[in-house]
Protein backbone atom coordinates (compact mmCIF):
# COMPACT_ATOMS: atom_id res chain seq x y z
CA UNK A 1 0.00 0.00 0.00
CA UNK A 2 1.80 3.13 -1.16
CA UNK A 3 0.12 6.65 -0.30
CA UNK A 4 1.34 10.33 -0.88
CA UNK A 5 -0.77 12.77 1.86
CA UNK A 6 -0.53 16.16 3.24
CA UNK A 7 -2.57 15.02 6.51
CA UNK A 8 -0.90 13.99 9.55
CA UNK A 9 0.58 10.41 9.04
CA UNK A 10 -1.91 8.17 11.62
CA UNK A 11 0.45 5.18 12.71
CA UNK A 12 -2.14 3.26 14.07
CA UNK A 13 -3.97 3.09 11.28
CA UNK A 14 -0.95 2.17 9.13
CA UNK A 15 -0.17 -0.68 11.99
CA UNK A 16 -3.56 -1.34 11.31
CA UNK A 17 -3.34 -1.98 8.11
CA UNK A 18 -0.14 -4.79 8.07
CA UNK A 19 -1.70 -6.92 10.50
CA UNK A 20 -2.68 -10.42 10.06
CA UNK A 21 -3.15 -13.68 11.62
CA UNK A 22 0.04 -15.25 9.11
CA UNK A 23 2.41 -12.58 10.16
CA UNK A 24 4.36 -13.37 13.63
CA UNK A 25 6.44 -9.90 13.43
CA UNK A 26 5.43 -6.59 12.83
CA UNK A 27 7.67 -3.40 12.27
CA UNK A 28 6.88 -0.09 12.20
CA UNK A 29 9.46 2.46 11.21
CA UNK A 30 8.53 6.63 11.42
CA UNK A 31 11.09 9.21 10.00
CA UNK A 32 9.58 11.94 12.41
CA UNK A 33 11.06 15.62 11.72
CA UNK A 34 14.12 16.94 14.71
CA UNK A 35 14.56 19.59 16.32
CA UNK A 36 18.09 20.11 15.98
CA UNK A 37 20.64 19.45 12.69
CA UNK A 38 23.88 19.74 12.74
CA UNK A 39 23.38 22.07 15.40
CA UNK A 40 21.34 24.22 13.69
CA UNK A 41 17.36 24.37 15.24
CA UNK A 42 14.82 23.33 12.69
CA UNK A 43 11.51 25.51 13.05
CA UNK A 44 9.45 23.59 10.13
CA UNK A 45 9.94 21.10 7.36
CA UNK A 46 8.21 21.70 3.93
CA UNK A 47 8.52 18.33 1.54
CA UNK A 48 7.71 18.25 -2.18
CA UNK A 49 7.65 15.50 -4.55
CA UNK A 50 7.18 14.93 -8.39
CA UNK A 51 3.97 13.04 -7.89
CA UNK A 52 3.63 10.69 -10.71
CA UNK A 53 6.95 10.08 -10.23
CA UNK A 54 7.16 9.53 -6.41
CA UNK A 55 3.94 7.09 -6.68
CA UNK A 56 5.40 4.91 -9.65
CA UNK A 57 8.82 4.68 -7.71
CA UNK A 58 7.30 3.98 -4.16
CA UNK A 59 5.24 1.63 -5.97
CA UNK A 60 8.13 -0.01 -7.43
CA UNK A 61 9.90 -0.39 -3.96
CA UNK A 62 7.43 -2.42 -2.48
CA UNK A 63 7.23 -5.06 -5.42
CA UNK A 64 10.87 -4.95 -4.81
CA UNK A 65 10.69 -5.71 -1.57
CA UNK A 66 7.80 -8.04 -1.62
CA UNK A 67 10.26 -9.84 -4.64
CA UNK A 68 13.21 -9.99 -2.02
CA UNK A 69 11.14 -10.64 1.54
CA UNK A 70 8.52 -12.88 2.16
CA UNK A 71 6.52 -10.35 3.62
CA UNK A 72 2.31 -10.51 4.36
CA UNK A 73 1.33 -6.67 4.05
CA UNK A 74 3.74 -3.64 3.32
CA UNK A 75 2.74 -0.05 3.80
CA UNK A 76 4.31 2.81 2.71
CA UNK A 77 2.92 6.67 3.80
CA UNK A 78 5.18 9.37 2.97
CA UNK A 79 3.78 12.86 3.86
CA UNK A 80 3.79 16.16 1.77
CA UNK A 81 3.44 19.67 2.28
CA UNK A 82 3.89 21.76 5.73
CA UNK A 83 5.38 19.58 8.89
CA UNK A 84 6.20 20.90 12.14
CA UNK A 85 8.69 19.49 14.98
CA UNK A 86 8.19 15.97 15.52
CA UNK A 87 5.47 15.15 13.35
CA UNK A 88 5.99 11.87 10.91
CA UNK A 89 7.39 12.64 7.35
CA UNK A 90 7.18 9.19 6.51
CA UNK A 91 6.18 6.08 7.99
CA UNK A 92 6.98 1.97 6.48
CA UNK A 93 4.91 -1.30 7.85
CA UNK A 94 6.05 -4.35 6.80
CA UNK A 95 4.29 -7.48 8.29
CA UNK A 96 5.98 -11.27 8.11
CA UNK A 97 5.97 -14.87 9.74
CA UNK A 98 9.44 -14.40 10.73
CA UNK A 99 11.03 -11.04 12.03
CA UNK A 100 14.78 -11.42 10.09
CA UNK A 101 12.78 -10.41 7.06
CA UNK A 102 10.36 -7.52 8.17
CA UNK A 103 14.07 -5.94 10.27
CA UNK A 104 15.54 -6.14 6.66
CA UNK A 105 12.91 -5.11 4.28
CA UNK A 106 12.05 -1.89 7.09
CA UNK A 107 15.74 -1.14 6.68
CA UNK A 108 15.74 -1.64 3.01
CA UNK A 109 13.15 0.13 2.21
CA UNK A 110 13.94 3.33 3.98
CA UNK A 111 17.10 3.64 2.85
CA UNK A 112 16.01 2.81 -0.98
CA UNK A 113 13.05 5.56 -0.45
CA UNK A 114 15.89 8.02 1.04
CA UNK A 115 18.20 7.09 -2.30
CA UNK A 116 15.89 6.73 -5.35
CA UNK A 117 12.56 8.45 -4.52
CA UNK A 118 11.43 12.22 -5.82
CA UNK A 119 10.97 13.72 -3.16
CA UNK A 120 12.40 16.59 -0.89
CA UNK A 121 12.73 18.72 2.13
CA UNK A 122 12.89 22.03 2.63
CA UNK A 123 14.62 23.17 6.21
CA UNK A 124 12.67 26.23 7.74
CA UNK A 125 15.38 27.59 10.26
CA UNK A 126 14.77 28.71 13.54
CA UNK A 127 16.77 31.80 13.15
CA UNK A 128 15.62 32.91 9.61
CA UNK A 129 16.18 31.23 6.12
CA UNK A 130 15.49 28.28 4.90
CA UNK A 131 17.46 25.52 2.31
CA UNK A 132 16.26 22.61 0.21
CA UNK A 133 18.21 19.18 1.13
CA UNK A 134 20.36 18.22 -1.57
CA UNK A 135 22.57 15.64 0.33
CA UNK A 136 26.39 16.12 -1.16
CA UNK A 137 25.18 19.85 -1.89
CA UNK A 138 25.08 22.87 0.85
CA UNK A 139 23.93 26.34 0.24
CA UNK A 140 25.26 29.52 1.99
CA UNK A 141 22.67 31.17 4.49
CA UNK A 142 22.69 33.99 2.19
CA UNK A 143 22.86 34.15 -1.53
CA UNK A 144 23.41 31.53 -4.44
CA UNK A 145 23.48 27.97 -4.17
CA UNK A 146 27.67 26.34 -4.28
CA UNK A 147 29.01 23.27 -4.05
CA UNK A 148 31.01 21.35 -1.11
CA UNK A 149 34.18 21.62 -3.14
CA UNK A 150 35.12 24.13 -5.65
CA UNK A 151 33.56 23.56 -9.19
CA UNK A 152 36.98 21.50 -11.09
CA UNK A 153 34.90 21.62 -14.58
CA UNK A 154 31.76 21.82 -16.73
CA UNK B 1 12.89 20.41 -30.89
CA UNK B 2 11.02 21.95 -27.62
CA UNK B 3 11.08 20.03 -25.01
CA UNK B 4 9.89 20.84 -21.25
CA UNK B 5 11.95 19.91 -18.49
CA UNK B 6 10.13 20.24 -14.96
CA UNK B 7 11.99 21.73 -11.78
CA UNK B 8 11.92 21.09 -8.30
CA UNK B 9 12.86 21.97 -5.14
CA UNK B 10 16.10 24.37 -4.93
CA UNK B 11 16.24 24.15 -8.78
CA UNK B 12 12.38 25.24 -9.17
CA UNK B 13 13.67 28.21 -6.63
CA UNK B 14 16.90 28.92 -8.78
CA UNK B 15 14.86 29.89 -11.87
CA UNK B 16 11.64 30.62 -10.05
CA UNK B 17 9.06 28.54 -12.00
CA UNK B 18 8.29 25.06 -11.97
CA UNK B 19 9.10 24.53 -15.43
CA UNK B 20 11.53 25.64 -18.53
CA UNK B 21 11.75 25.07 -22.37
CA UNK B 22 14.01 24.49 -24.24
CA UNK B 23 15.11 23.65 -27.90
CA UNK B 24 17.53 21.07 -29.21
CA UNK B 25 18.25 19.65 -31.79
CA UNK B 26 16.73 17.08 -33.30
CA UNK B 27 18.04 13.15 -32.42
CA UNK B 28 18.95 15.46 -28.82
CA UNK B 29 19.76 13.16 -25.64
CA UNK B 30 19.33 13.87 -21.83
CA UNK B 31 22.86 14.30 -22.16
CA UNK B 32 22.58 17.00 -24.32
CA UNK B 33 19.69 18.63 -22.49
CA UNK B 34 22.03 18.82 -19.33
CA UNK B 35 24.27 20.65 -21.03
CA UNK B 36 21.42 23.12 -22.75
CA UNK B 37 20.16 23.59 -19.52
CA UNK B 38 23.70 24.72 -17.96
CA UNK B 39 24.38 26.71 -20.72
CA UNK B 40 20.68 28.55 -21.09
CA UNK B 41 20.12 28.56 -16.81
CA UNK B 42 23.83 28.94 -15.25
CA UNK B 43 22.58 29.22 -12.02
CA UNK B 44 21.75 25.91 -12.45
CA UNK B 45 24.66 24.54 -13.42
CA UNK B 46 26.51 23.58 -10.21
CA UNK B 47 22.86 21.34 -8.70
CA UNK B 48 22.89 20.04 -12.49
CA UNK B 49 25.98 17.81 -11.79
CA UNK B 50 24.51 15.96 -8.90
CA UNK B 51 21.19 15.60 -10.53
CA UNK B 52 19.29 12.89 -12.47
CA UNK B 53 17.27 13.54 -15.46
CA UNK B 54 13.81 11.52 -15.43
CA UNK B 55 12.05 10.18 -19.01
CA UNK B 56 7.96 9.16 -18.95
CA UNK B 57 8.66 8.89 -14.87
CA UNK B 58 11.49 6.73 -14.76
CA UNK B 59 14.84 7.51 -14.30
CA UNK B 60 16.63 7.52 -17.79
CA UNK B 61 20.46 7.87 -18.97
CA UNK B 62 22.48 10.81 -20.62
CA UNK B 63 22.27 8.29 -24.11
CA UNK B 64 18.28 8.58 -23.54
CA UNK B 65 16.86 10.17 -26.83
CA UNK B 66 14.40 12.27 -26.63
CA UNK B 67 11.35 13.28 -29.12
CA UNK B 68 9.51 16.59 -29.69
CA UNK B 69 7.61 17.60 -26.86
CA UNK B 70 9.04 15.41 -24.30
CA UNK B 71 8.48 15.87 -20.53
CA UNK B 72 11.80 15.70 -18.91
CA UNK B 73 12.02 16.17 -15.02
CA UNK B 74 15.43 16.92 -13.33
CA UNK B 75 15.87 15.32 -10.07
CA UNK B 76 18.52 17.07 -7.92
CA UNK B 77 19.30 14.63 -5.16
CA UNK B 78 16.37 13.86 -3.39
CA UNK B 79 15.86 14.09 0.76
CA UNK B 80 12.76 12.61 1.43
CA UNK B 81 12.15 9.98 4.02
CA UNK C 1 10.65 2.02 30.18
CA UNK C 2 10.14 -1.99 30.97
CA UNK C 3 6.45 -3.43 31.84
CA UNK C 4 5.02 -6.76 32.14
CA UNK C 5 1.26 -7.02 31.65
CA UNK C 6 -1.84 -8.72 31.54
CA UNK C 7 -3.66 -6.52 29.43
CA UNK C 8 -3.73 -6.18 25.81
CA UNK C 9 -0.90 -4.19 24.35
CA UNK C 10 -1.68 -0.71 23.13
CA UNK C 11 1.01 0.19 20.41
CA UNK C 12 -0.35 3.52 19.42
CA UNK C 13 0.51 3.83 23.70
CA UNK C 14 4.23 2.21 23.22
CA UNK C 15 4.93 4.77 20.35
CA UNK C 16 3.39 7.59 22.06
CA UNK C 17 6.21 7.31 25.13
CA UNK C 18 8.92 7.16 22.57
CA UNK C 19 8.15 10.44 20.68
CA UNK C 20 10.91 13.55 21.04
CA UNK C 21 11.72 16.29 19.33
CA UNK C 22 15.15 14.97 19.90
CA UNK C 23 14.24 11.63 17.80
CA UNK C 24 14.69 11.55 13.94
CA UNK C 25 13.87 7.86 13.75
CA UNK C 26 11.05 5.84 15.82
CA UNK C 27 11.06 2.12 15.50
CA UNK C 28 7.89 -0.02 17.37
CA UNK C 29 8.56 -3.86 16.40
CA UNK C 30 4.97 -6.25 17.67
CA UNK C 31 5.83 -9.60 18.13
CA UNK C 32 2.17 -11.08 17.76
CA UNK C 33 1.15 -14.37 17.80
CA UNK C 34 0.54 -16.88 14.44
CA UNK C 35 -2.12 -18.88 13.29
CA UNK C 36 0.64 -21.33 11.95
CA UNK C 37 3.40 -22.88 13.38
CA UNK C 38 4.95 -25.45 11.13
CA UNK C 39 2.03 -25.95 9.33
CA UNK C 40 0.14 -26.79 12.93
CA UNK C 41 -2.87 -24.65 13.96
CA UNK C 42 -2.65 -22.48 17.04
CA UNK C 43 -5.92 -21.64 18.61
CA UNK C 44 -4.13 -19.78 21.53
CA UNK C 45 -1.11 -18.68 23.27
CA UNK C 46 -0.41 -18.62 27.71
CA UNK C 47 2.32 -16.49 28.19
CA UNK C 48 4.08 -16.87 31.90
CA UNK C 49 7.29 -15.75 33.34
CA UNK C 50 9.71 -15.91 36.28
CA UNK C 51 8.45 -11.86 37.49
CA UNK C 52 11.12 -10.59 39.16
CA UNK C 53 14.21 -12.27 37.43
CA UNK C 54 12.06 -10.96 33.74
CA UNK C 55 11.57 -7.61 35.10
CA UNK C 56 15.08 -7.28 35.97
CA UNK C 57 16.36 -8.57 32.84
CA UNK C 58 14.47 -6.23 30.56
CA UNK C 59 15.96 -3.32 32.59
CA UNK C 60 19.41 -4.91 31.91
CA UNK C 61 18.57 -5.05 28.02
CA UNK C 62 17.12 -1.10 28.39
CA UNK C 63 20.37 -0.40 30.03
CA UNK C 64 22.79 -2.21 27.85
CA UNK C 65 21.13 -0.90 24.60
CA UNK C 66 21.39 2.48 25.85
CA UNK C 67 24.80 1.75 26.95
CA UNK C 68 25.18 0.44 22.75
CA UNK C 69 23.16 2.96 20.72
CA UNK C 70 22.57 6.62 21.35
CA UNK C 71 18.61 6.13 22.03
CA UNK C 72 16.07 8.87 23.18
CA UNK C 73 14.12 6.97 24.67
CA UNK C 74 13.54 2.65 24.53
CA UNK C 75 10.41 0.52 25.54
CA UNK C 76 10.07 -2.87 26.25
CA UNK C 77 6.62 -4.38 26.55
CA UNK C 78 5.94 -8.11 27.68
CA UNK C 79 2.41 -9.37 27.76
CA UNK C 80 1.80 -12.30 30.05
CA UNK C 81 -1.51 -14.51 30.38
CA UNK C 82 -4.04 -15.98 27.91
CA UNK C 83 -3.53 -14.19 24.13
CA UNK C 84 -5.83 -14.95 21.34
CA UNK C 85 -4.23 -15.31 17.48
CA UNK C 86 -3.19 -12.08 16.14
CA UNK C 87 -2.62 -10.08 19.51
CA UNK C 88 0.88 -8.92 19.97
CA UNK C 89 3.36 -10.30 22.97
CA UNK C 90 5.89 -8.26 22.62
CA UNK C 91 6.53 -4.75 21.79
CA UNK C 92 10.16 -3.08 21.60
CA UNK C 93 9.96 0.77 20.89
CA UNK C 94 12.46 2.85 20.81
CA UNK C 95 13.88 6.50 19.54
CA UNK C 96 17.00 7.87 18.12
CA UNK C 97 18.29 11.17 16.22
CA UNK C 98 19.64 8.87 13.08
CA UNK C 99 17.65 5.53 11.82
CA UNK C 100 20.36 3.33 12.34
CA UNK C 101 21.01 3.07 15.81
CA UNK C 102 16.79 2.64 16.00
CA UNK C 103 16.49 -0.56 13.66
CA UNK C 104 20.26 -1.94 15.03
CA UNK C 105 18.75 -1.13 18.85
CA UNK C 106 15.47 -2.80 17.83
CA UNK C 107 16.54 -6.03 16.28
CA UNK C 108 19.05 -6.22 18.88
CA UNK C 109 16.76 -5.72 22.04
CA UNK C 110 14.63 -8.17 20.23
CA UNK C 111 16.75 -10.90 19.75
CA UNK C 112 18.31 -10.59 23.56
CA UNK C 113 14.85 -10.61 25.01
CA UNK C 114 14.40 -14.16 22.92
CA UNK C 115 17.43 -15.82 24.08
CA UNK C 116 18.15 -14.39 27.62
CA UNK C 117 14.33 -13.02 29.23
CA UNK C 118 13.00 -15.79 31.73
CA UNK C 119 9.42 -15.53 30.17
CA UNK C 120 7.89 -18.83 28.46
CA UNK C 121 5.03 -19.27 25.61
CA UNK C 122 2.45 -22.17 26.01
CA UNK C 123 0.95 -23.20 21.95
CA UNK C 124 -2.59 -24.41 22.73
CA UNK C 125 -2.98 -26.25 19.35
CA UNK C 126 -6.65 -26.56 17.39
CA UNK C 127 -6.90 -29.89 17.46
CA UNK C 128 -6.06 -30.07 21.00
CA UNK C 129 -3.13 -30.18 23.07
CA UNK C 130 -1.05 -27.70 23.96
CA UNK C 131 2.73 -27.73 24.29
CA UNK C 132 4.97 -25.59 26.45
CA UNK C 133 7.89 -23.83 23.76
CA UNK C 134 11.44 -24.58 24.76
CA UNK C 135 13.58 -24.03 21.84
CA UNK C 136 16.29 -26.99 21.02
CA UNK C 137 13.24 -29.20 22.82
CA UNK C 138 10.43 -30.92 21.53
CA UNK C 139 7.71 -32.56 23.03
CA UNK C 140 5.03 -35.56 22.25
CA UNK C 141 1.73 -34.55 21.29
CA UNK C 142 0.67 -37.29 23.97
CA UNK C 143 2.57 -38.54 27.02
CA UNK C 144 6.04 -37.15 28.30
CA UNK C 145 8.45 -35.07 26.70
CA UNK C 146 11.53 -35.86 24.68
CA UNK C 147 14.73 -34.19 23.53
CA UNK C 148 15.10 -34.08 19.48
CA UNK C 149 18.04 -36.39 20.30
CA UNK C 150 17.99 -39.81 22.11
CA UNK C 151 19.60 -38.76 25.27
CA UNK C 152 23.68 -39.90 25.09
CA UNK C 153 24.67 -39.40 28.35
CA UNK C 154 23.85 -38.47 31.55
CA UNK D 1 20.75 -27.81 53.59
CA UNK D 2 17.29 -26.81 52.39
CA UNK D 3 16.95 -24.96 49.13
CA UNK D 4 14.32 -23.95 47.13
CA UNK D 5 14.15 -24.65 43.53
CA UNK D 6 11.23 -22.82 41.82
CA UNK D 7 10.23 -24.68 38.25
CA UNK D 8 7.91 -22.83 35.15
CA UNK D 9 6.45 -23.37 32.21
CA UNK D 10 7.33 -27.81 30.87
CA UNK D 11 9.28 -28.10 34.22
CA UNK D 12 6.19 -26.88 36.02
CA UNK D 13 3.53 -29.12 34.60
CA UNK D 14 6.04 -32.22 34.75
CA UNK D 15 6.10 -32.23 38.27
CA UNK D 16 2.89 -30.68 39.00
CA UNK D 17 4.13 -27.80 41.25
CA UNK D 18 6.06 -24.42 41.16
CA UNK D 19 8.34 -25.13 43.73
CA UNK D 20 10.54 -28.10 44.74
CA UNK D 21 12.83 -28.75 48.09
CA UNK D 22 15.68 -30.04 48.01
CA UNK D 23 18.43 -31.01 50.56
CA UNK D 24 21.58 -30.20 49.44
CA UNK D 25 25.06 -31.18 51.14
CA UNK D 26 27.03 -28.24 52.94
CA UNK D 27 29.14 -26.54 50.32
CA UNK D 28 26.45 -27.45 47.72
CA UNK D 29 26.72 -25.50 44.01
CA UNK D 30 24.38 -25.13 41.56
CA UNK D 31 26.19 -28.00 39.89
CA UNK D 32 25.05 -29.78 42.44
CA UNK D 33 22.06 -28.83 42.64
CA UNK D 34 21.35 -29.90 39.01
CA UNK D 35 22.43 -33.37 39.62
CA UNK D 36 20.13 -33.57 42.81
CA UNK D 37 16.83 -32.40 40.57
CA UNK D 38 18.12 -35.02 38.03
CA UNK D 39 17.99 -37.47 40.87
CA UNK D 40 15.58 -36.96 42.85
CA UNK D 41 12.56 -36.01 39.82
CA UNK D 42 13.86 -38.00 36.63
CA UNK D 43 11.08 -36.48 34.68
CA UNK D 44 12.89 -33.62 34.49
CA UNK D 45 16.15 -35.27 33.66
CA UNK D 46 15.62 -34.15 29.69
CA UNK D 47 14.95 -30.67 30.11
CA UNK D 48 17.24 -29.92 32.70
CA UNK D 49 20.04 -30.45 30.23
CA UNK D 50 19.48 -27.71 28.17
CA UNK D 51 18.03 -25.64 31.46
CA UNK D 52 19.99 -22.98 33.19
CA UNK D 53 19.60 -22.04 36.58
CA UNK D 54 19.54 -18.27 38.36
CA UNK D 55 20.41 -17.41 41.90
CA UNK D 56 19.06 -13.91 43.54
CA UNK D 57 17.58 -13.46 39.97
CA UNK D 58 20.75 -13.59 38.07
CA UNK D 59 22.14 -16.33 35.74
CA UNK D 60 24.25 -18.70 37.65
CA UNK D 61 27.09 -21.02 36.66
CA UNK D 62 27.77 -24.36 37.66
CA UNK D 63 30.18 -23.13 40.21
CA UNK D 64 28.10 -20.46 41.94
CA UNK D 65 27.54 -21.27 45.77
CA UNK D 66 24.69 -21.87 47.36
CA UNK D 67 23.47 -21.03 50.78
CA UNK D 68 21.02 -22.85 53.28
CA UNK D 69 17.51 -21.60 52.22
CA UNK D 70 18.50 -20.49 49.00
CA UNK D 71 16.03 -19.69 46.43
CA UNK D 72 16.96 -20.96 43.27
CA UNK D 73 15.18 -21.11 39.71
CA UNK D 74 15.80 -23.64 37.05
CA UNK D 75 15.74 -22.01 33.78
CA UNK D 76 14.43 -23.96 30.53
CA UNK D 77 14.94 -22.57 26.99
CA UNK D 78 13.09 -19.57 27.16
CA UNK D 79 10.69 -19.08 24.30
CA UNK D 80 9.35 -14.99 25.18
CA UNK D 81 8.73 -12.16 22.44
Amino acid sequence: MIELTHDPIDPAAVLGGVESPEAGAVLLFLGTTRETTDGRRTSSLDYECYPEMARSELAELEAEARARWPLVHCAIVHRLGHLEIGEASVAIAVSSAHRVAAFEAGQWLIDTLKDRVPIWKRENWSDGGADWVHPGFTRKAEGGPRVDRPPTGP
Amino acid sequence: MKVTVLVFAMARQLVGRDRLELDLGDGATVGDLRAALGASHAALAPLLRGSLFAVDQAYADERTPLVPGQEVAMIPPVSGG
